[in-house]
């Protein structure tokens, strides 16, 4: 299914990228694996997801935790924790 | 009468005071969040979320009105980069009793810290470039509301 | 860095936000007391007494400047006759720290109910002229800082 | 001994006056005395003081107690309990 990712803050400076869309395979089937699958997938993934407990992940535009199921998701951010105005 | 916005732009304090309807009477009570000059930083700059900064920015701000009898209340918050002395948050909260105003105004800010899709990087003069930690003093202030 | 007046002139904030020095950086917190048109009401009046009050509103000022770290106060009071709408206080604290800013001004709101020579006098639509009376609630807030 | 006595708030409405230079009798000696001395001499002083529990009293500019003494003093100043900013 292609899902379009977002990234926020270091997770989208060690991305090097703001979004992308990508085709995830079947096993990818909530944040937790999708974080591992990125980390596994190229260099940059595996420096930006290098610690997946600092990763925080909203869900079409709502926080969600990392056990959430990504069936029929449009947009899912992953970003480290806000740090405020 | 709840006035929010997220913008780039510089936040004119005075142009939000004279938008601002406090009814014409009351207690107004504000705050100034500036970005500090200390350790020689020479840049702030605030990502955020285009959707979920401005959602979580109206989510408080109606939290707030519904919490506490405000006649108006305004929440800007500037995003990018800005350098020291510059505005990053103002917030100005009326309401006919003086109290409701001050809590409103003391909620939003500590809310703000901890509630809100931003993040903050910091740059200095030795050109060291660092995103700032949560801190658990802001998560402790925030606490205090819920 | 302490500005402290008791006037019978309007009240300017655009002009006192200039004045204040907030040092370029940190966090301000502000409170604007205005009349309000309550019950009809068509003039509020406060008596004070000329060395008194200026000297009362100093002593609060210098208060809050030892209790917390301030790089700016300013502290503006109007006497004589107001009507609804205008303002009667202007608190203005600027700190490196926004906790620090925001307890001075809520300090020194509920100080002046209580502490400063000053008395209130409505006067209504209906021709009724009366002084308030001291309001037990002010001075429960007052004593929280004790 | 000549006093200076300001008056403020509905203390000055109900005396007619905002202060007055008084000629002291030795027998009123500190603040409680002087209301009761103000409040016997005329119609207004007697409106103006019908109740000395709600008046509070200044010396010299500062705040002092019903029973503080008049001795040396320059200003006394009159007045109900304060109505705040």
């Amino acid at each position: 299914m292609p899902l379009e990712i977002a990234y926020f803050a270091w997770v989208r400076e060690r991305m090097g990228v703001a979004d992308e869309t990508v085709d995830l395979p079947a096993s990818v089937s909530n944040v937790s694996s999708l974080v591992a699958w990125l980390a596994a997938r190229d260099a940059r993934g595996q420096i930006a997801f290098a610690e997946p407990q600092l990763i925080r992940a909203a869900i079409d535009g709502v926080m969600m935790g990392l056990d959430a199921p990504l069936a029929g998701a449009r947009e899912v951010a992953l970003f480290p924790p806000v740090t405020g105005g | 009468m709840i006035r929010v916005a997220v913008q780039p732009a510089a936040i004119d304090i005075a142009a939000e005071l004279d938008l601002h309807d406090a009814g014409g009477h009351g207690a107004s009570a504000s705050f100034i969040g500036r970005v500090r000059g200390d350790g020689d930083l020479t840049e702030l700059f605030l990502d955020h979320h285009p959707a979920m900064t401005g959602a979580g920015l109206a989510d408080l701000a109606h939290a707030a009105a519904d919490r506490w009898h405000l006649s108006a209340l305004t929440l800007i918050h500037r995003v990018g980069a800005m350098v020291p002395g510059e505005t990053i948050v103002f917030i100005l909260a009326s309401s006919p009793h003086r109290a409701e105003a001050l809590a409103a105004c003391e909620f939003l800010i500590d809310r703000l810290k901890t509630d809100v899709m931003l993040w903050k990087r910091e740059s200095f003069a030795d050109g060291r470039v660092q995103w700032v930690e949560p801190r658990e003093g802001d998560n402790a202030r925030a606490d205090r509301w819920s």
